[in-house]
């Protein structure tokens, strides 16, 4: 951080690029997942109108102070761990604030958001939303296992935690990507992705039929805003964490939105073809055959 | 049954023990260690010519100080336990029988033999086989059979009582007049050796003698009285 | 100097004249009796002022003017003086205590009380065997007669069953007298042991000796000869049992104890074992007890089995000179004074079971009395017994008698099981409110035995062992502080936690600054905690005077531990924590149970702990320096594996966990932040010692820091599992507590600079946290009267401040950045993957997103969701919860900000001993394997957190409030808060699938245990049928195989 | 070995055999009694040497060579104790008994077991 | 705990101001301007229905979603929650019934909300006009912006309906949430007129 405002700069930058592209990457997901069905599907800025709309709703109710600071949480959340992360690798400008911490702090940074959504979300005192959220918590600790032994085999195998170097290891041709090296940890790590994503089929916290929407049942207006938002951030900065983790990373934009878009495919083809997974299918799934691959990934490094 | 047969299996065992022992007792040939001291210096030293009275009295005299504790120990112990609640009122012995008259003449001529038996035993314990317990058993069979011949014999407890704590207190007394006038607690040299073989000789040893016979004598005495009322 | 004769004289003389006033003079009887028994202590005293204060010569008497071995000698030393005044003013207490039935039953009853004195220091005094059996005898008649004195069915049988036994004892005693006359041609002890070395007839040697010794062990009640002596105690009036117990077995021990020397080696061997068994058997059995005098009897023989199975031992070492009074006295007293005064309590109590003994809370003192008696019984310090058993224990370490210290250590278990159960019903009232007679010479009585207790208590404490020198104010401080505060009557509750608070800064203030090193953390965590939550305490509305002095003793044991240099140290003060802490559990509503559990399962930690000092005590020639530790011996992976089991208990490890939960629970409020907070590092600290001095050895193929870690992790993973299913928030938080500390064992474990670093780290974090949520929940539970934290919710309107403290607990508990939790998370994992231990590193991390379940149902179901009706008027917690605990968020924050303050002086306290493991680049700290800048996350967290908000603020600046009930539905309205409020059984779905991991295995093993500890026992005592013919077959059963063991299976 | 010491120990098996089959309580004292006796007996075979008198020295005896003509005096005085306080203990015995039997009516051992386990 | 029904016996107001706001809804004006004009452009593409089938005609809007006319063309879509829903379907006739979870259902929405009657039952009662619980003019209860008439009106008059909706959204003409709390003490008297057991707070919030 040679110059504070150079690096708050970039980071606007940056957090500008990847919330259209976030946004965006929502529109030609429905705009794919509709194709699948079938149908047309609405137009890839659809998410914009969403946001412009929800922004423009006159009223707004609140549950109180904590219900109102829940998406404020969620939403620095979502913008705290793409800050926390290198983007692009080698370029400058895409660094963000990644040296505020290295892999852990990322990890764990994705907590922060949910956390302080669960607490919002709780305090209207729907039902559903402490039910959607211990749906939601319960499954991000069975699927957090495969990416945590994901993650230390990747540690073990790099002898690093920081991302960058983590990336710079994988630099130099497909033959060093981490999916290559460490196919195994890779394994572990894309499966615990799925569920990471919350995407079908392991959306069961927002089960519309059964707890309308989950979590947010009770927010609306500006509050989606934010939500909504977030979600732009929240989704790339996932996937750029799995895309830095297993795929190389990338050093320019295109490169970024290849991988990201094909990552992001595989969630959505494997939840557009599956039904949606009860809590204790996917909790024992993600307890029995990720976790499995995860523990043989690092045993490989154990011994 | 099979208690017998535990028992019979245990005491078996026992039996081995005691034959173990048996098989290892060898029978001594001569006096060793304290005996013969006793042998050589008793006589000279305290002028009892029962050797076995000097060690009870004088050389082991507190085990016979103790001793006589324990009878009266027991002797009130009996009395506590036998001892009767406030207001309790004694049978009448009226409906008893009376004994015969052979039997209370026979009594009334015996008793008095018996105690003069008895109260010789204690007298020459220093000289003769016998000594105060022995005499004192002795005076109190003579109480035993005014019981037997005569169910409405009242003992007069406080004679009897008297002379049985004075006795004990003399006891005692002369234990300690022992520390002060001679070698030790109930050293029997407080009193002169006197004639070896005579009456009035080894020292205290008669006095300890007669007053253990009382001693005895009465609380025997009140052992079976006490019993006797109760039974 | 008045002869001790005369002792003897005096008593005959007035026993035999006292008969004389039954009629006349009945008013002169009981002056002249107690003139006589003040006589006989007076006398004693001064023998014992000779020897004590001037150290006298030992003196002998010889009775007829004639040497021994000619006549009988008497002997007065030290030990004798002792025994004798103790035995003295026992009796005349004994006879105070008595002083109604005396009264009632008349002059004899003096007789028999006079008689038994007599008998006793005869038996202390004696110096011939033939004599001994004379004053055995009187001793023995006196006894059965006081017994059967009140003529009751029960007290006859007993003492009918007491003179067979005491009949075949004096036979088999003159048997052996004889036989071993008949070889050595003397009666005189000292000549009869001087001249046995040089008998031929060996063989008819052993066998009188044998019977001798037989005849000792029915006298002195060993198992299983003894069915008559529980029958005793339990059938006789508590006055005669307590001297029974008391002076007539301290007596009759010593008697044994002079015959000892005696015996060859072999047979004292078999003496030993069978001390050991009977105290074993008889506290096993006394386990199933519950008549208080029958179980005082199991405790009373087995305790008089232990001094003599000591006694045996010291013989055989030919050390018995310098084991007597290291270690048989002690015990001995102990187990006089306690058993006499319990005795004596029962005897005003007049309840036949322990469960109908609440009303002796009527009397606070003998209440108070009894406590401390139960206390010492079962081995606690300051008490002699402590001493005795310590010393006991190190130095058959140095025998290399290990087994011996198992089976010792068991059977004291089980002891303090039984004893302290007792005294839990006690302390519990129940609801019969029966009127505690008050008897004033009763009481007199214990007093004054009490009070000769607590002067042998001091004068042990004060001579046992310490170093003055260094840091030996800690060790008097606690008691200092406890006492200090529990004399202090008049003043209101309130003043005395300021004093508290005062004390501990004034401390902390001129302490603090002189410490280095790692211990500094521990004082520092130990002296603000103490400060600030015995803030929250000042909140308190009972008047219970108990509270301050508990807390102080064990805030000031704590210290002590953290300061202790030597094992003695670290072990005393370790009990006393246990004990502080049990009595401060035990105070919470309904936690009879619970806090049982906890002190047995602490008990039996501490005691392995012993064994594996003893296991390592060898090492260095009688040095208890923690060094000893370090010093690779035969036993080094042993003595670690038991220690740590001691320390890992303390810690609520996986399997040892049982206790955490209720004690923590069932707790006061307030008390259970200081459990969570302080108590639970007490355990850490105690690793931090073992693996400083011992490292981590290896045990054959096994890494024990491997296994170690296997287990931090395992708890940690298993504890926050359990927490996430409990309802109730105080069980929550407890499995929550366990599984952070299982973090820190993890750190630990790990033996390097980093992992001891993330530990003490992680450890100062989770004593921030815990102090935060335990408060918070007390003020919530102060407030709402419950802790089922389904009948709570959207308490936030009502409590925001307690919701916020929660908040920023849970954040940082759960190991979200920016706050601390995450540091520690942090430093943990880059160590285990520094170290290479990756299957721990990923059962930590799913331990720590496990966390969140419990986290958010902790703060949902109370904070968040429905409000209750019937807490609609509940109010914010008092500000003394909230205050402490916001100095707490305080720090967090601050470490939060500036982790370097923190975490630079860790790696300092820890760089000697691992050398360094991290770097810093200006707010970054630089591992081996990555980096975090605390101060830079902070910022860009809270900056964009902070603009977020301020967004949001102009986009809503007016948002319509509405109330609990207006959330989205169609059909039906929500009908009441309680339905509409998910919070019970809120993993339920969570737990369908991993339920399988919180399968209660450990519950069930020790249930078993206990349960067949419990058969066991109750099968075993079926042998007392109560039948006096079966006692005659146990007593020629014990001698037939007595025999055979020594001669050896022909 | 001497044939006393035989009878003594015959006589302490036997005792002990009443003590341990009679069930009434009066006879099982008596056994100890029994006992206590074959322990008197066995305790005077000890001082017992072959061909000597009694330890009074009167005429037959004379003081000078009383060692080599007299038995051991001393088990003869324990001797003495022994059936005293053998006596004392017996009788107080029988008085629990005679008191036991006023409560209960019984002297039958079995019967009194209210205190056990 | 009190039971249902039983804790509103003796109290003069049949709900608990504890448990429920009992606040007026408010007018809240446009702002004019080319804000207020995007606002509105956005409302119209991205029109939320309240997946809530108040009637038989509910069957008809399930093919909306279908391959064959999939308004997710147009920015719709089913959402589960009043909150976040701006557009609510009266698919059919409305029972009195049903008419008190139309109406909170509709009063929990936020406000630029849009009603579209669906059916003629709506419009006039249509063959319930005479029924004995059921409502026959929606409009008297609550603010409706299209009506689809037709018994029932076919997937492709829906999407007219849509249409013509958006229409009057872009125009500014949808106000039906704020007509609704200018009118509310009328609708509120309509609403209780029909709807007897009334026990809840004037508005729910």
């Amino acid at each position: 951080m040679e110059n504070f405002w150079t690096t708050l700069l970039y980071a606007f930058i940056s957090m500008f690029i990847i919330f259209n592209y976030g946004m965006v990457l929502g529109g030609v997901v429905y705009k794919i997942i509709a194709r699948v069905h079938g149908r047309f599907g609405p137009p890839v800025w659809q998410p914009y109108i969403n946001l412009v709309k929800v922004m423009g709703v006159r009223t707004a109710i609140s549950h109180g102070i904590m219900f109102w600071l829940g998406p404020v949480f969620r939403f620095t959340g979502g913008i705290g761990l793409f800050l926390f992360m290198p983007v692009l690798f080698g370029v400058p400008w895409m660094q963000n604030f990644s040296f505020s911490g290295d892999l852990l702090l990322v990890i764990y940074f994705i907590f922060f958001g949910q956390l302080g959504m669960a607490l919002g979300a709780a305090e209207s005192g729907h039902p559903y939303s402490p039910m959607g959220i211990m749906r939601g918590l319960s499954q991000v600790t069975a699927s957090e296992v495969p990416f945590a032994l994901a993650v230390i085999a990747l540690a073990a195998q790099h002898g690093t935690l920081s991302i960058t170097e983590i990336v710079a290891a994988q630099q130099g041709g497909i033959a060093n990507w981490n999916i290559v090296t460490n196919p195994v940890a890779t394994l572990a790590g894309m499966m615990a992705f799925l569920g990471m994503m919350m995407h079908a089929p392991f959306n069961l916290h927002i089960a519309p039929q059964e707890i309308p929407i989950g979590p947010p049942t009770e927010y609306q207006s500006n509050f989606l805003s934010y939500m909504q938002a977030n979600r732009a951030f929240f989704a790339s900065a996932k996937l750029i964490l799995f895309m830095n983790l297993f795929f190389g990373g990338a050093t320019n934009i295109p490169v970024l939105v290849g991988k990201t878009f094909s990552l992001y495919m595989i969630t959505v083809f494997i939840g557009v073809v599956n039904p949606r997974f009860t809590l204790e299918n996917s909790i024992r799934w993600f307890i029995r055959i990720p976790t499995v691959t995860g523990i043989i990934a690092v045993l490989i490094y154990t011994f | 049954m099979i208690k017998r047969l535990f028992s019979f299996v245990l005491l078996t065992g026992l039996g081995f023990v005691f034959y173990y022992a048996l098989t290892n007792i060898t029978a001594s040939r001569e006096l060793t260690g304290v005996s013969a001291e006793y042998a050589e210096r008793g006589a000279a030293e305290l002028g009892a010519a029962n050797l076995v009275t000097a060690i009870v009295v004088t050389y082991r005299g507190l085990d016979t100080l103790g001793e006589v504790s324990v009878l009266f120990l027991a002797a009130t112990g009996i009395a506590v336990l036998l001892r009767r609640k406030k207001g309790y009122v004694q049978a009448r012995s009226e409906d008893k029988r009376g004994s015969s008259e052979i039997l209370k003449t026979g009594t009334d001529f015996l008793v008095p033999i018996i105690v003069m038996f008895g109260v010789y035993i204690f007298m020459n314990g220093h000289l003769t086989p016998g000594g105060g317990f022995q005499g004192g058993a002795v005076v109190a069979s003579a109480v035993m059979l005014q019981f037997l011949s005569n169910p409405s014999y009242r003992l007069n407890h406080t004679v009897f009582g008297f002379i049985e704590s004075m006795s004990g207190f003399f006891y005692v007394s002369i234990g300690i007049l022992g520390i002060v006038l001679a070698g030790g607690f109930l050293d029997n040299r407080i009193l002169p050796l006197g004639n070896f073989g005579s009456i009035l000789s080894a020292g205290a040893i008669p006095v300890i003698y007669t007053l253990i016979g009382l001693k005895v004598g009465t609380e025997l005495a009140g052992i079976l009285d006490n019993m006797r009322r109760d039974a | 100097m008045v002869n001790p004769i005369y002792i003897i004289a005096v008593l005959l003389g007035i026993g035999f004249i006292l008969p004389l006033t039954e009629k006349k003079l009945s008013k002169l009887g009981p002056w002249v009796f107690y003139a006589g028994m003040i006589f006989t202590a007076l006398v004693s005293y001064q023998w014992f002022r000779f020897f004590i204060v001037s150290g006298g010569e030992t003196y002998h008497i010889f009775t007829a003017g004639v040497k021994p071995p000619l006549s009988i000698n008497l002997q007065i030393g030290l030990f004798e003086s002792v025994l004798l005044f103790v035995t003295n003013l026992t009796g005349l207490a004994g006879a105070v205590y008595m002083t109604k039935q005396i009264s009632e039953t008349g002059v004899r009853a003096m007789v028999l009380l006079l008689l038994l004195l007599l008998g006793l220091n005869g038996l202390i005094l004696t110096r011939d065997i033939f004599n001994l059996f004379v004053f055995m005898e009187i001793t023995a008649i006196s006894t059965y007669s006081l017994i059967g004195m009140d003529v009751k069915s029960r007290s006859l049988s007993a003492g009918f069953k007491y003179m067979t036994a005491g009949g075949l004892a004096s036979a088999f005693l003159l048997l052996g007298i004889i036989i071993v006359y008949s070889l050595t041609g003397t009666l005189n002890l000292d000549g009869m042991i001087r001249s046995a070395e040089g008998i031929k007839n060996v063989k008819l040697l052993s066998i009188g000796s044998m019977m001798i010794l037989f005849s000792f062990i029915i006298e002195a009640k060993q198992f299983p000869a003894n069915g008559w002596a529980l029958d005793v105690y339990e059938g006789t009036k508590p006055g005669v049992a307590g001297l029974i117990s008391g002076i007539g077995t301290t007596a009759v021990f010593f008697g044994f104890y002079k015959i000892m020397p005696l015996f060859t080696n072999e047979t004292l061997k078999i003496v030993m074992w069978a001390g050991l068994i009977t105290f074993f058997f008889s506290n096993l059995m006394g386990m199933k007890q519950e008549n208080v005098k029958r179980m005082l009897g199991y405790s009373s023989v087995a305790q008089t089995g232990l001094v003599i199975s000591v006694s045996a031992w010291s013989f055989m070492l030919g050390n018995d000179k310098l084991i007597f009074p290291m270690i048989v006295l002690p015990l001995l007293f102990n187990h006089f004074f306690t058993k006499t005064g319990l005795f004596w309590i029962a005897g005003l109590v007049k309840k036949d079971t322990t469960g109908l003994w609440g009303s002796i809370t009527e009397n606070k003192i003998l209440h108070g009395i009894f406590i401390i008696l139960i206390l010492a019984l079962s081995g606690f310090p300051p008490f002699p017994g402590f001493w005795g058993k310590w010393n006991l224990v190190l130095a058959m370490s140095l025998d290399s008698n290990f087994f011996y210290i198992w089976v010792l250590l068991a059977g004291s278990l089980f002891e303090a099981a039984y004893l302290l159960k007792w005294a839990g019903i006690t302390l519990k009232k129940d609801k019969s409110k029966d009127i505690l007679e008050y008897n004033s010479y009763k009481m007199l009585a214990l007093q004054i035995v009490v009070l000769i207790f607590f002067a042998v208590t001091v004068y042990y404490f004060m001579t046992g062992n310490f170093d003055h020198t260094n840091g030996g104010l800690h060790f008097y401080l606690p008691f200092a502080l406890g006492t200090g505060l529990l004399l202090l009557p008049f003043i209101p509750e309130k003043l005395k936690g300021m004093i508290s608070m005062s004390v501990i800064a004034v401390y902390a203030f001129y302490f603090l600054p002189d410490q280095n090193g790692i211990g500094r953390f521990f004082n520092a965590m130990f002296l603000s905690g103490g400060f600030f939550l015995t803030f929250a305490t000042l909140n308190r509305k009972d008047r219970s005077r108990s509270f301050y002095p508990l807390l102080m003793l064990m805030l000031g044991s704590l210290i002590a531990l953290v300061n202790s240099d030597n094992i003695l140290h670290f072990f005393f003060s370790w009990e006393i924590m246990t004990l502080s802490s049990y009595f401060l559990i035990h105070r919470g509503k309904g936690s009879a149970e619970e806090s049982f559990r906890y002190v047995m399962f602490s008990l039996a930690g501490a005691f392995l702990m012993l064994l594996g000092f003893a296991y390592s005590f060898p090492n260095l020639n009688g040095q208890m320096s923690f060094g000893i530790f370090a010093v690779p011996g035969q036993f080094t992976s042993l003595s670690f594996i038991l220690i740590s089991i001691g320390f890992l208990v303390k810690s609520a490890a996986l399997g040892l966990h049982l206790w955490i939960a209720g004690s923590y629970a069932k707790a006061e409020d307030d008390t259970s932040a200081f459990l969570s907070a302080l108590l639970s590092k007490a355990g850490i600290f105690g690793f931090v010692m073992l693996l400083l001095a011992m490292g981590a050895p290896s045990a054959g193929k096994f890494d024990l820091a491997y296994i170690l870690s296997w287990i931090g992790a395992l708890t940690a993973l298993i504890g926050t599992m359990m927490a996430i299913y409990e309802e109730d928030a105080k069980r929550l938080l407890a499995y929550s507590s366990m599984g952070q500390v299982g973090y820190i064992i993890l750190g630990l474990a790990i033996m390097s600079g980093l992992g001891w670093t993330a530990a003490l780290f992680q450890m100062v974090n989770h004593f921030l946290i815990k102090g935060i949520l335990f408060l918070a929940i007390a003020g919530v539970i102060y407030r709402t009267g419950t802790s089922e934290m389904y009948k709570m919710g959207g308490l936030i309107k009502k409590m925001p401040w307690s919701f916020t403290a929660v908040m920023f607990g849970i954040i940082a508990i759960s190991g979200v950045p920016p706050l601390t939790g995450f540091g520690a998370k942090w430093l943990m994992y880059e160590a285990l993957i520094e170290k290479g231990w990756y299957l721990q590193t990923g059962m930590a991390f799913f331990a720590s997103t496990v966390a969140f379940l419990y986290c958010f149902r902790l703060i949902h179901a109370i904070f968040l969701g429905q409000p209750k009706t019937e807490f609609r008027n509940v109010k914010e917690a008092p500000a003394w919860f909230l205050i402490p605990q916001y100095v707490f968020i305080m720090a967090i924050f601050f470490f939060s900000i500036f982790p370097r303050v923190l975490i630079d002086r860790i790696s300092a306290a820890v760089e000697p001993f691992f050398g360094k493991s991290l770097t810093w680049d200006g707010n970054t700290v630089i591992s081996s394997l990555g980096y975090w800048n605390a101060t830079a996350v902070m910022t860009i967290v809270g900056v964009v957190f902070v603009v977020l908000a301020i967004g949001l603020f102009i986009k809503l600046p007016k948002v319509q409030k509405v109330k609990q009930f207006n959330i989205v539905f169609a059909a039906e309205r929500p009908e009441t808060p309680e339905l509409t409020h998910f919070a019970y059984e809120f993993f339920r779905p969570y737990r369908r699938a991993m339920g399988w991991m919180v399968r209660p295995y450990a519950t069930r093993f020790w249930r078993s245990v206990t349960e067949s500890a419990y058969t066991v026992s109750d099968a075993l005592r079926k042998i007392y049928t109560g039948n006096g013919q079966t006692y005659i077959f146990h007593i020629l059963l014990v001698l037939v195989i007595l025999f055979y063991i020594s001669t050896g299976v022909k | 070995m001497n044939i006393i010491f035989l009878i003594g120990f015959a006589l302490m098996i036997t005792g002990f055999w009443g003590m341990l089959t009679q069930k009434n309580m009066i006879k099982i004292i008596l056994g100890l009694a029994i006992v206590e006796t074959g322990v008197q007996l066995i305790m005077v075979a000890f001082g017992f040497i072959e061909g000597r008198t009694a330890p009074i020295l009167d005429s037959a005896v004379p003081v000078k060579k009383a060692v080599e003509m007299i038995v051991d005096p001393v088990p003869q005085a324990l001797v003495l104790t022994a059936i005293v306080i053998g006596v004392a203990v017996n009788a107080l015995a029988l008085t629990f008994i005679i008191k036991m039997y006023q409560k209960k009516k019984s002297l039958n051992i079995t019967e009194y077991r209210d205190l056990k386990w | 705990m009190t039971m249902i029904g039983e804790e509103n016996k003796n109290e003069k107001k049949n709900f608990d101001t504890e448990l429920f706001c009992d606040a007026v809804p408010k007018e809240v004006p446009r702002i004019n301007g080319i804000i207020q004009k995007f606002y509105d452009w956005a409302q119209a593409n991205s029109l939320w229905i309240l997946a809530f089938g108040t009637g038989c005609g509910s069957i008809e809007m399930r093919p909306l979603y279908t391959a064959r006319y999939d308004i997710s063309r147009f920015g719709m879509a089913p959402r589960p929650t009043p909150r976040q829903s701006n557009l609510f379907i009266i698919s059919g006739y409305a029972s009195v019934k049903t008419l008190k979870r139309i109406v909170r259902s509709y009063e929990q929405m936020q406000n630029p909300k849009f009603v579209m009657g669906l059916g003629s039952c709506t419009v006039n009662g249509g063959m319930y006009w005479d029924s004995y619980n059921t409502i026959n003019r929606l409009d008297h209860y609550i603010p409706v912006d299209t009506y689809v008439a037709g018994c029932m009106p076919r997937p492709e008059a829906l999407i007219a309906g849509f249409e013509d909706l958006k229409k009057r959204i872009k125009e500014g003409r949808a106000e039906g949430a704020n007509e609704y709390a200018k009118n509310f003490e009328w609708y509120k008297a309509n609403q209780k007129k029909v709807i007897k057991d009334w026990d809840m707070p004037d508005y729910n919030w």
